[in-house]
């Protein structure tokens, strides 16, 4: 079964061949079919394989299959070549089932689509880059998947292309990429130039041989694959795509935008983490930059109208969290949360989705309210997601993940007080933005109809996601709630344990409950602020600095506006400027110095045989002269 | 026979080209102006005489003959080509051909 | 033998397209197309035999050679050679002939006879330049291609067409006199030397030079290819041309003319002049990486949309440039596998432009918008070649860019570094040509049909090839490397000759180029 | 003899003087002609008497007359006079007698350079030009009559009157 890695890809990878080639002739119902069944497949030989895998010895190493030599000379050889360990199977065990799911929504939520084909299509090649991102064994075949991710990206979100807001998103998102994926195509010469090979494996041994701690090159390096992951994932400073990539169907907010490809970035920081680790000065960057991160977007999140924006800013702040978890050295927490994060973030969209689509498109939360009684099925879900994202207590997987990130922050040897208490900050923005969402769209007086509510294959999955939200945070619990190791246990084979210095265990359990008396501290001001006395929180928006601040917030603290002035007012002006090329300004000049030599000569070409002669003439005189006094 | 120094007949041939030039230069009738540089060609064909005699040698009178003859056929041609100016354009007015102008 | 046949086959067919064309339009674009076509099997005939090692002469990399007296008592023969670098790209030219034959169907219908004899002419020369040994018959190739161009732009180009026509004659032809005036300085100085007068690349190629006559006798190569390339700031003929010429015009221009140039600096530059062209590979480097990005910018900034093509192709051939320059044998590669891809992917978008153009007679950015609901499948294929354009992987452009890239940092990091930005700002003018041109709503209502059959076709094959070029680049790879091999070996020693005069082995390998098949020991094993 | 010289010499300037002044024709054709006789008188004293016979016979006998023909056969009035009147201004004059008189003053100083040493003539006669043309020049001779054979030809076809011009000629008034 194992050798049947290659299919996991390629499954979906015939889906989109399908669905491109011959799509706009099938009918509909095949297309959902073949769409949403790759996956399906997918995921069931990704659930086989991993069964066999786990229960195999190769659990602790890994397994390495190669489909065909991408190319090779000169000792270059980067082959396409599939490989799995514990960390890449839990990413594919994710993309698969929460792709599937996604596309089971899909298949009724873009039902009225005319280009439900195209749709499928390009969802199911999002999967296959996806999956080859995650199972590459070697750096440049990681990169295609990388960049093909963010080609589906933008295909998706400028999905209904006719809006030129939306393909203006679409190019806004891959050109942000684009710019950390240079900075990582150099860290790949430069890994290649000094290692002498891209085989991810081979070239975390070398690096670890060949480059002490802290050294130059490793430094740089890891700083430049850094700028490929804060692309990808969306971290400051180049966050700004992700808000705007809401443009997009919901189902591929959820899918690309919150389950999967933002969290590239964490994954490849994890797959490379020993680089990380010769580089403190960049592991510490990732520390600060997560912070800062979900600090900003936290409070981004606060001042939104639109619900998809809130969750897109929300999406940010968590993925800063991975980072803060990865920059402290805890990357099976990062990991963890990436997990669950997939479950109840998507669960998230998609029950925006369902609620936009009951709505008849209206995404404005203060136009929302009161649908907990016409929706219950997605209020309830979405409920868990939320719980989830905010950590209400023990009972949410969303408590247990974040809590281990917050506890490493504090403990581990690279952690410190400031990151925690940034952490913890912003869970408590967390929980505010989070509730102030559902108290908006939930409770209070319904402001708007409901068209149509949603039918069973956009239902399944909103439960089947809320389960998971609830449930599957138990297979890590923290020491003083049981100690449940299962998760972290798993990826041990790859990713190490935090180091964390004696004599810090004994504060484990008070600061879970700080974590936990914050997130429900954040429930209750929402409840306050939002839904039992909304005056309190108008009124504070409504003095000038609340004013100026609700602003800031709502431009995404005017990232954007900056960039604008700085970057692509100033491109644009002068390329504008020197549309018409200015080095030929320099050949026109010459052509015009020969155009007016020509008209001068020609003038004296006057027609009449007397001035011939006096030219002759003067040739004669200045000939003689010549003769005579030279 | 002459004794008078050979530049003096040259330079009466330079006078007497220089003003066959200067009468080319002022006239705009053809007829004119072929006349003047008959006198030119006339001029050239003294100083080849005159440095001839200076050295009494035949070849001085050779080049006369030989300018007679370019003169002759210049000023059959050039004449002929007067008539053809006259039936085309009228006048004998040489500015009047300036169909080569630049 | 073959080697003329290939040479021959499209000059006869040309004149045979004129002669069917006196008042006929069918006859010559079956003759033109036949002509191609054989040719293209032809080549890929070749490519097979060479691939399983069936024309494997004495003299390797060469796999062919053919030398007929012409001019004995000035040294001047019909020398032609093959190697795999001539191979892959005489494959690209009957290809892109297929393509523009076919692309020109309907487009053309003017003189179709005399059209085809000039494309055909053009090709003809394009294929002698990639095959020509003797500097002079090179020469000569080279002007022949020069010509019939000038007439495709002159007679069938667009609006400004007199005026490209020149100024894309003036700044050739300049170039190639300059080339011109370094083979005559070469001969002599080699004649002066050795005694025996000869314009042969293989016997000049031994020629001792002191170092100013090798660099000013380089710079005189280099005017010609640069402008061909075209290198900035010898590129503003391009924007011109191509956008004022037909279709395949432009599809020969962008697809074939330009390669001259780089194999050129391949074939000619490297190997006869290393050491000048090491000194000056860091100029040779800079324009490159000037080229990559000023190109780019000005790409963004156009509203022509062939003006707009025809700027990506300057981007990327500072690759081309760049990876000739770096000394370095991967970027090298790079070099060739871009020259190829760039071929298939520029020229179909200007297919793609010549097609938008009969359709909704503009190219103006400003009147498009929203084109995809109208004729999505055109749409689509411009979405594949705009992204193998932006070097996205899994197209073949990624190949040659990455490739170009990892050599040149090897050799220069900063340089690489500042060339990668280039990839960022292919990606702004790409995806901005896709977002003015195809999405958005539709500026107005159009009446215009989607791709035909004929034309699905050939857009699909070119894509298909670009991929194949992407996904499975190694019998591309295969193919050149024992040609780059020598030339590698020549430019590496070059490299270190600056440090160690040892000028006795160098001489020795340099007269030996080729004959050595080992592979080359790779970067990271040099450190 | 000297004073022959000189006083043909001024005579042939004077009477070219003339002929680039007159605004007649025949009058200015007349002083050439005398101009013409002055120089064969100064070939006479320089010793060439052959070449003053052909200036007389050939110049001022034979290709005079072509000139008298022609300005016959152009039958200009009195129109034309005036016009050459008006032509011939002051103000015409200035340039080309400035650019004139700088080419002869540049010709008579490069002249004066070397001072030349009074010689006597001595007369070549017609028998030594006549051996030095069949001898040496005989070449010369050749392209010559090849020149005047030209000539004639050019002339004749020159000449004609096409049907096109005699139609044009035929509407003129």
């Amino acid at each position: 079964m194992i050798d049947l890695l290659w299919l996991i890809p390629a499954l979906p990878f015939a889906g989109f061949l399908v669905l491109i080639l011959a799509g706009s002739r099938l009918p509909r119902i095949v297309v959902a079919v073949l769409g949403a069944g790759s996956v399906g497949f997918s995921a069931v030989v990704a659930c086989l394989i991993g069964i066999e895998f786990i229960s195999s010895p190769l659990v602790k190493t890994s397994f390495t299959r190669t489909v065909w030599t991408w190319m090779s000379f000169e000792g270059f050889s980067p082959s396409t070549s599939f490989c799995l360990d514990s960390l890449s199977l839990l990413m594919v065990l994710v993309v698969t089932v929460v792709g599937f799911l996604i596309h089971l929504y899909s298949v009724e939520f873009m039902a009225d689509d005319d280009a439900y084909h195209r749709y499928f299509a390009y969802m199911n090649l999002f999967v296959t880059a996806m999956l080859v991102l995650v199972l590459a064994d070697n750096l440049m075949l990681l990169y295609l998947g990388w960049e093909g991710v963010g080609l589906c990206s933008y295909l998706l979100i400028g999905f209904w292309y006719k809006d030129p807001v939306n393909a203006r998103a679409a190019m806004k998102a891959f050109v942000m990429t684009r710019i950390g994926d240079t900075g990582m195509i150099v860290g790949l010469f430069l890994l290649y130039n000094s290692l002498g090979t891209l085989e991810i494996h081979e070239l975390m041994v070398r690096a670890v041989r060949d480059w002490p701690v802290g050294s130059v090159m490793a430094t740089v390096a890891a700083a430049l694959l850094l700028c490929g992951a804060l692309g990808k994932s969306a971290q400051l400073p180049l966050q700004t795509w992700l808000p705007d990539a809401m443009a997009g169907p919901t189902p591929v907010s959820a899918l690309i935008h919150a389950a999967t490809m933002v969290t590239a970035g964490v994954y490849l920081i994890a797959r490379t983490h020993e680089l990380f680790a010769l580089a403190p000065a960049v592991q510490a960057a990732v520390a600060v930059i997560g912070v800062a991160t979900l600090l900003v977007a936290g409070f981004s999140a606060l001042a939104q109208q639109d619900l998809k924006r809130v969750l897109a800013y929300s999406t940010i702040s968590q993925i800063g969290y991975m980072f803060l978890a990865l920059g402290v050295g805890a990357w099976s927490a990062a990991m963890f949360h990436f997990a669950i994060h997939a479950f109840f973030k998507s669960l998230l969209f998609l029950g925006a989705g369902a609620i936009i689509m009951s709505t008849h498109h209206e995404q404005n939360m203060f136009r929302l309210g009161g649908l907990r009684t016409q929706l219950p099925v997605t209020f309830w879900t979405f409920l868990a997601g939320a719980a989830s994202l905010a950590a209400l207590p023990l009972i949410t997987s969303g408590f247990y993940s974040k809590d281990a990130i917050l506890w490493y922050a504090w403990s581990s040897e690279k952690g410190s007080v400031w990151l925690w208490l940034g952490g913890v900050a912003g869970a408590l923005l967390t929980s505010i933005y989070t509730f102030r969402m559902v108290f908006l769209i939930f409770f209070g007086e319904a402001r708007t109809k409901v068209y149509k509510r949603p039918g069973t294959a956009m239902l399944v999955p909103l439960i089947v996601l809320a389960v998971l939200s609830m449930v599957a945070g138990f297979i890590e619990l923290p020491h003083t709630l049981g100690d449940v190791r299962l998760f972290s246990g798993y990826l041990g084979a790859v990713l190490p344990p935090v180091p964390i210095p004696p004599g810090q265990a004994s504060l484990e359990g008070i600061l879970g409950i700080v974590a936990a008396a914050v997130s429900v501290v954040g429930i209750c001001l929402a409840y306050l602020l939002f839904l039992k006395v909304p005056q309190i929180a108008d009124r504070a928006a409504s003095t000038l600095a609340g004013r100026a601040l609700h602003r800031l917030w709502l431009e995404g603290c005017g990232f954007d506006w900056l960039y604008q002035r700085l970057l692509v007012f100033p491109f644009v002006t002068i390329a504008r400027i020197n549309r018409s090329d200015f080095i030929d300004f320099f050949y026109q000049l010459a052509a015009f110095l020969a155009e007016g030599l020509h008209q001068g000569l020609s003038a004296t070409q006057t027609g009449r045989t007397r001035h011939y002669a006096v030219g002759i003439g003067v040739g004669a005189l200045i000939i003689i002269g010549m003769a005579v006094w030279l | 026979m002459a004794s008078v120094p050979m530049e003096h007949g040259l330079l009466l041939a330079g006078i007497l080209f220089g003003l066959g030039f200067l009468g080319v230069l002022v006239r705009r009738n053809i007829v004119f102006m072929l006349m003047c540089v008959e006198i030119m060609l006339n001029a050239a064909a003294l100083a080849f005489v005159a440095a001839g005699s200076r050295w009494a040698q035949p070849d001085g009178q050779v080049m006369f003959i030989f300018i007679l003859t370019v003169a002759a056929a210049e000023v059959a041609v050039g004449l002929a080509l007067v008539l053809q100016f006259y039936r085309g354009f009228r006048t004998v007015d040489m500015d009047a051909a300036d169909r080569m102008r630049g | 033998m073959i080697l003329v046949w290939l040479i021959v086959i499209p000059l006869a067919a040309g004149v045979l397209a004129w002669v069917v064309g006196r008042g006929d339009s069918v006859w010559p674009r079956w003759t033109a197309l036949a002509a191609m076509v054989l040719e293209f099997v032809l080549a890929v005939w070749l490519w097979v035999d060479s691939a399983s090692g069936a024309l494997a002469t004495t003299k390797l990399p060469w796999l062919l050679h053919a030398r007929y007296e012409w001019i004995p008592e000035l040294g001047i023969g019909f020398s032609l050679a093959m190697d795999g670098l001539s191979l892959v790209l005489v494959v690209l030219s009957a290809f892109l002939g297929i393509v523009s034959v076919v692309c020109s169907w309907s487009e053309i219908e003017e003189q179709v006879g005399f059209f085809h004899f000039n494309l055909l002419a053009t090709v003809a020369g394009i294929i002698g330049v990639f095959l020509a040994t003797d500097l002079i018959l090179f020469y000569f190739f080279w002007e022949i291609m020069l010509v019939p161009m000038y007439l495709l732009i002159r007679i069938w180009g667009h609006e400004n067409r007199a005026y490209a026509a020149i100024k894309f004659f003036l700044f050739t032809q300049a170039g190639a006199l300059a080339m011109l005036v370094a083979i005559l300085a070469l001969y002599f100085l080699h004649g002066q030397q050795t005694g025996t007068y000869t314009f042969d690349y293989f016997q000049l190629i031994g020629t001792t030079l002191n170092p100013a006559a090798s660099m000013l006798i380089m710079l005189g190569f280099f005017a010609a290819f640069a402008v061909k390339l075209p290198a900035v700031p010898f590129h503003t003929w391009l924007p011109d041309a191509h956008t004022e010429a037909p279709t395949a015009g432009s599809v020969i221009l962008a697809g074939l003319l330009l390669k001259t140039g780089g194999y050129g600096l391949i074939r000619f530059i490297l190997p006869l002049f290393p050491g000048s062209a090491a000194a000056f590979a860091n100029a040779g480097m800079a324009l490159g990486v000037v080229g990559i990005i000023y190109g780019a910018i000005l790409a963004f900034a156009q509203t022509d949309l062939k003006r707009l093509v025809a700027y990506t192709s300057i981007s990327h051939l500072g690759f081309v440039l760049l990876g000739v320059f770096s000394f370095n044998g991967m970027a090298l590669q790079g070099a060739v596998i871009q020259m190829v891809c760039h071929g298939i992917s520029t020229g179909a978008l200007f297919v793609l432009v010549g097609l938008l153009q009969e359709r909704i007679h503009t190219r103006d950015l400003d009147q498009m918008g929203g084109l995809w609901s109208t004729v999505p499948r055109m749409g689509g294929m411009a979405l594949v070649f705009a992204l193998a354009s932006l070097g996205l992987p899994g197209f073949g452009n990624f190949i040659g860019e990455f490739l170009v890239l990892m050599g040149t940092f090897h050799t220069n990091h900063w340089m690489a570094a500042v060339a990668a930005g280039g990839l960022v700002l292919a990606c702004v003018y790409a995806l901005w040509m896709m977002l003015r041109g195809f999405f958005g709503a539709a500026t107005q209502e159009r009446n215009i049909s989607d791709l035909s059959a004929r034309e699905m076709l050939v857009m699909a094959v070119m894509a298909a090839a670009i991929f194949w070029l992407g996904v499975f680049p190694q019998p591309t790879i295969d193919v050149t490397v024992p040609a780059l091999d020598g030339v590698r070996k020549v430019a590496r020693l070059a490299g270190e000759e600056s440090r160690t005069p040892d000028v006795a082995k160098f001489q020795q390998l340099k007269t030996g180029l080729g004959r050595t098949t080992k592979p080359m020991q790779g970067p990271g094993e040099n450190r | 003899m000297d004073v022959v010289f000189y006083l043909s010499g001024a005579v042939a300037i004077v009477s070219t003087l003339m002929v680039i002044t007159r605004s007649n024709a025949v009058h200015a054709l007349l002083y050439l002609i005398v101009s013409l006789f002055a120089v064969a008188l100064i070939f006479f004293a320089l010793g060439a008497p052959f070449a003053a016979a052909l200036e007389v016979i050939i110049y001022a006998g034979a290709i005079m007359v072509l000139f008298i023909f022609v300005i016959m056969m152009l039958n200009l009035g009195i129109q034309t006079q005036t016009q050459e009147r008006e032509w011939l201004n002051p103000k015409a004059w200035i340039g080309p007698a400035i650019l004139s008189a700088a080419l002869v003053c540049e010709l008579i100083y490069a002249l004066t350079l070397h001072k030349g040493a009074v010689f006597a003539a001595v007369e070549v006669t017609p028998k030594a030009v006549g051996i030095a043309l069949f001898g040496p020049y005989l070449l010369g001779v050749e392209l010559a009559s090849l020149l005047l054979l030209a000539g004639l030809v050019g002339t004749y076809h020159l000449g004609r009157r096409d049907e096109r011009s005699a139609a044009r000629e035929g509407d003129a008034p």
